[in-house]
């Protein structure tokens, strides 16, 4: 156990794998030389050479058509883009094979592979650098989307990517890389894929959350408790395949719901969250489920950004309506 | 730039053979018996036993030329068209049957075949082919990859990403062109602008060959020279291969709405198989008996693959859950049990 | 008024839109020459010149592109991509650019462009060609998304996407083009964008739909008249903006509601569907809100099509679940 | 390929001048005000006065020269670090500064002025300029239509596109790569195995030229004729303008994990304003007093472009509403309400 932010947890993810398993190489623009933008790969090329950690043309299709191309041979890849912005150019390649090589073979041949992206905003980027459209991966079938909040998660959860049999898209949450410490298991440390975790116990009402809202939604946990409200925070790490037993059985108990993220609203994953609970427990539901998401506007740039970004207050606001104050 | 050729349309010899006759004798064979699974095919989708299937016609010596120059465990990622190139690699009829009647176990061609299901979309597989040559590189064999694509192909944004690794990192892959004079309705001349294919190597420091598709000797040479290159380490070949498709683009398509019938006419006489059927015969090592036993055979050995492929029951309902992951997930299982009417919603 | 398919009303509209309007071009990829692999252009490229009905290049990216350059110089393009699975390649210009060039250059220049695709199986097409990921579009700010369902209704949508001041995807379902004839306005005939159309009332259950599935819609309907069951139908024609009142209205009305959508589920529309219901109106649900969709996995080739899209049986089940039959 | 030059280090002329001696004069005028701004800038930049910031420090001459060689009514299409071009292009310091600020009127360049907001992403715009170059075309006009972008976006498929379609269609664009040795820690060597970016043009049918981009004269005639063959009527160009970034890839990078610092001492020597100076010099058309107000006026000028960028007040909070349609939708209006608490969902 080391205390670690999580570009260093994910590092060290990533040294690991590197150190353990010769089919693990990394690919992606500037990762190598200057460790990547985020410095998460920082003196990886300096450990496992040029050949392991490759740094590429600016071409993020050719990035993960090439990635997926070594995958189907055995390789393990792990293909960073810049940011989650840049992956469309990619996107072709992401939605019409990567996700699709197994079902198109019928098993035959298989793409074990793991995309990297930072997302999300908060720290007044330029256009295009703070996106949250996970959403759109998380429609598109044959590919696990993961978005962890925390450094011990990060790196449980990347690892368990890595060694996954099928492709995962990873979201790395921007302006959580440095903000927060823990205690980070040394060594090979897996987080099973697909599992939600209920960061914190309460019986008035479910916040749902991920990513960088996670802080948040901690956050406004505290303050609610501080007024008596006893809120539930689950962290759900895997949007895809979304962890609907977790949800739906803390909706039970708790009646209330708060779907949180920071992706565009219209069909969302606070809208999946909300169609899963009142699919699965209506009558147990004592109000509507709340959606506190960005809006279905490009994220403002610098000046404006913190109004579309969801705040402690509007998530605090969204369950004070929930609870009919 | 003046195409490569080793066989004129009369079968005579312009230059050395880089082939011995017997084996110019065996590829005759291939020839005539991927035209008769041509043949075939179209005439299973005119009887609606294929959905849409796409022809290659005046494309054989293309294709058979430049798979004869493979290793069998090189690794192949082709097209909707290429047929021919992917059974000669060792991709079953029954597999290319299945794809061309719906069944995704079509896409799955035995163990030890190195060939992807062929692309259905256009462009994005020529990077497929770059990665899977890299990582054999990584793991230090000598396997390469070759990749097809149509002069249509070169348009997308992906051939120009994956000219430009295989380039940049000297991958083991070659790009072979099939440049058929057509993208559905779309003439070579007004795809690009460029004047030929092959010269659009130069953008990524990777040579460009322009060979006759239609002649099996020059597309083999190149290719062969270009697997040489590939597994030496030395890096990618584009070869552009000149050539016709002599039907319409799909059994779905009219070409008559863009192509003057006579347009065909020149490439009639420029038959891949006829010059080297006369080729043969000038050296007395082919008769009429000889060429319909072929066919026959092959006519055989593809109606019994027909055979197994209409006979294969189809998939259960359920089973696309199955697809997706090395295991479903519990959102799929939940799916699936609704499906198969096992769950109810809002319960 | 003339009865007309669905192809043949598009056809229409465009030529109305043509012959209209100088800065209207058509570009894609065989839609001169041929008429498009649906034939939905057949006959334009004859009528109004090789510059205004432009064959393209196969290169959906470039397509896309060089319709917004285009659209700001003041053209009003109509880019027609093959297939809604071949957009990918164009997904970046459309999220990254199009969507956004009036909200980064606040209102200075625009971007009046329609792209058409065709949409949806049913047809027993290859692999790529029976694409419902509308969902992933609808997510996109900057950018409308219209699904007709009807030959009238294509020519009235199409038409006033065409003059709308603002990006559009126009997506047409494969399906219909030659399945029904409706009698079509002559001339410049317009229905508004974002508005969803009651086209059956009824009084015991909702059914929300668009595209092909809303004449699955119509015959559970008709099913279920037979059983005494009165469902009334939606057409949601635009799929962003959502016409939420007219939803919800007949939500709070019927008490129950069915979203059909041919798209995966996960953060589907009919997930954003389920979203609205329970959010405006869950003190009148007395069921959940049942999602009819097309399952998270990539649609399955001919023979097994038929168990992906909804059908009118699972239409009809939904609607019984809903009722607790 | 031997890249044009016209004027050489030491400000000497290698043959006759594109431009009169006053234009020349005035253009260097020009050169010291935008490197007067790109000062400015980075500096603001430290004071956490802007957002990230991309110096062009060391590419003056090749923004200049070729901005220079345009028509004001002409379109321009670049990246965030052409802020030089943008500028003389009609695009005010204000709107750059605000776009650095973080704030969305910084896209709103006055009425006429044909420039485009900066492009963020790479590669994606220069498809962007061949829609605006077809469509002038299209109207009869004989506007052409300029697009910049660096080494690193010629990997992108979109410049393949691009080229591609401005080939085909013979669109009135000129490409202007600034090839500026980097893409941030990536060097240009190891971007492409292409020996020239501007030699890619043959992939499309498009001339390509080499320049010295340091030489203010070479990128001034080389864009004149490219643009004179764009208004004709006779098609694209495509224009390799050979420079180096003397800063990092932003204010944000670190280049000493990539670049050596005396790999920069050559390029020094080659300063685009420092050999204009030595040929005003020369011909005595120049003198430290007329640099220092040219400098002086810049100065005055950009500061009182900064103060009115700073003094803007910002959008308010519902604004982000109103710029995603001519007219918010229902949706955006329903969100806005909540934003601003005046709705209540669930109710
Ligand atoms: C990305 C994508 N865009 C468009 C299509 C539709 N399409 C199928 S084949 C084809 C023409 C391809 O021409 P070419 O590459 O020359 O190959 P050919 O069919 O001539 O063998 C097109 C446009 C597609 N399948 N994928
Ligand atoms: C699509 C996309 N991918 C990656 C990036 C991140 N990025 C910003 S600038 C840059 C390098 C571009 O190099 P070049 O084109 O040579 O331009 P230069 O910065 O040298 O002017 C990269 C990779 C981006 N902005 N957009
Ligand atoms: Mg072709
Ligand atoms: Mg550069």
């Amino acid at each position: 156990m080391t205390e670690m932010n999580m570009a260093h947890a994910l590092n060290d993810a990533l040294a690991v794998a590197l150190a353990d398993d010769d089919r693990v190489v990394m690919l992606g623009e500037d990762v190598g030389l200057t460790g990547g933008v985020f410095r998460v790969t920082d003196g990886l090329q300096e450990r496992f050479g040029a050949s392991r950690v490759i740094d590429t043309p600016v071409a993020e299709s050719g990035i993960v058509g090439a990635a997926f191309g070594m995958a189907i041979a055995g390789m393990r890849p792990v293909a960073e883009i810049q940011f989650l912005g840049f992956s469309y150019p990619g996107y072709d390649q992401i939605v019409s094979h990567v996700g699709r090589i197994r079902n198109r073979s019928n098993h035959r041949f298989t793409a074990p592979l793991v995309i990297r992206m930072p997302f999300g905003g908060g720290i007044g980027a330029a256009e295009h650098h703070s996106e949250s459209s996970e959403a759109i991966y998380a429609h598109t079938p044959g590919i696990k989307v993961v978005a962890p909040g925390t450094p011990a998660a990060a790196k449980g959860l990347l690892l368990a990517a890595i060694e996954d049999p099928d492709p995962v898209i990873f979201l790395e949450p921007i302006r959580v890389y440095r903000a927060i410490k823990e205690d980070v298991p040394a060594g090979r440390y897996l987080l099973p894929l697909g599992v939600a975790e209920v960061v914190r116990p309460g019986t008035d009402v479910t916040l749902v959350a991920y990513g960088a809202m996670l802080r948040d939604a901690g956050r406004a946990a505290e303050a609610l408790a501080t007024d008596g409200v006893s809120a539930e925070v689950i962290d759900l790490r895997t949007l895809s395949p979304l962890d609907a037993d977790t949800i739906v059985t803390s909706a039970v108990k708790t009646g209330r719901v708060v779907a949180i993220s920071e992706g565009h609203r219209t069909a969302g994953i606070a809208s999946e969250v909300a169609a899963i609970v009142q699919e699965r427990a209506l009558y147990s539901l004592l109000a509507p489920v709340a959606r506190v998401t960005g809006w279905d506007t490009i994220v403002p740039l610098k000046r404006t950004e913190r109004h579309h970004i969801p705040s402690v207050d509007r998530i605090v606001a969204a369950v004070r309506r929930t609870l009919g104050d | 730039m003046d195409p490569l050729r080793i066989l004129d349309v009369d079968g005579r010899l312009l230059g050395p053979s880089p082939l011995p006759p017997e084996e110019i004798r065996r590829l005759f064979a291939v020839l005539l018996t991927v035209r008769a699974y041509d043949h075939k095919a179209s005439a299973l989708q005119r009887q609606g036993r294929l959905a849409t299937y796409a022809q290659f016609e005046g494309q054989e010596a293309a294709q058979v030329g430049s798979a004869a120059a493979l290793r069998p465990d090189d690794w192949m990622v082709a097209t909707y068209r290429d047929a021919a190139a992917m059974w000669m690699q060792g991709y079953p009829w029954d597999n290319l049957l299945l794809g061309r009647m719906g069944d995704e176990r079509g896409g799955a061609p035995p163990a030890g075949v190195n060939v992807l299901p062929p692309s259905i979309t256009v462009g994005a597989h020529m990077i497929h082919a770059v990665g899977l040559g890299w990582a054999e590189q990584m793991r230090g064999t000598d396997r390469i990859a070759i990749t097809y694509f149509g002069d249509g192909a070169t348009s997308e944004g992906d051939f120009h990403e994956a000219m430009n690794f295989a380039g940049v990192y000297r991958t083991p892959t070659v790009f072979v062109c099939q440049n058929n004079g057509w993208a559905i309705s779309m003439s070579r001349d007004r795809q690009t602008a460029s004047e030929t294919i092959a010269q659009k190597g130069i953008a990524y420091g990777i040579p460009g060959t322009l060979v006759d598709g239609n002649d099996l000797l020059a597309v083999f040479a190149a290719t062969r020279d270009a697997v040489a290159r590939a597994r030496r380490g030395e890096g990618a070949t584009l070869i552009e291969a000149l050539t016709q498709r002599m039907g319409p683009h799909t059994t779905a398509d009219d070409a008559g709405r863009y192509r003057e019938e006579r347009s065909l006419e020149d490439w009639r006489r420029r038959d891949p198989l006829d010059r080297v059927r006369r080729h043969l015969q000038a050296s007395g090592s082919w008769s009429e008996d000889w060429e319909h036993e072929v066919v026959t055979a092959a006519a055989a050995e593809i109606e019994a693959a027909v055979g197994r492929a209409e006979d294969l029951a189809p998939f259960g309902a359920g089973a696309a859950f199955d697809r997706m992951f090395a295991r479903p997930t519990a959102v799929l299982e939940a799916q699936r049990a609704e499906l198969l009417g096992e769950g109810k919603a809002g319960s």
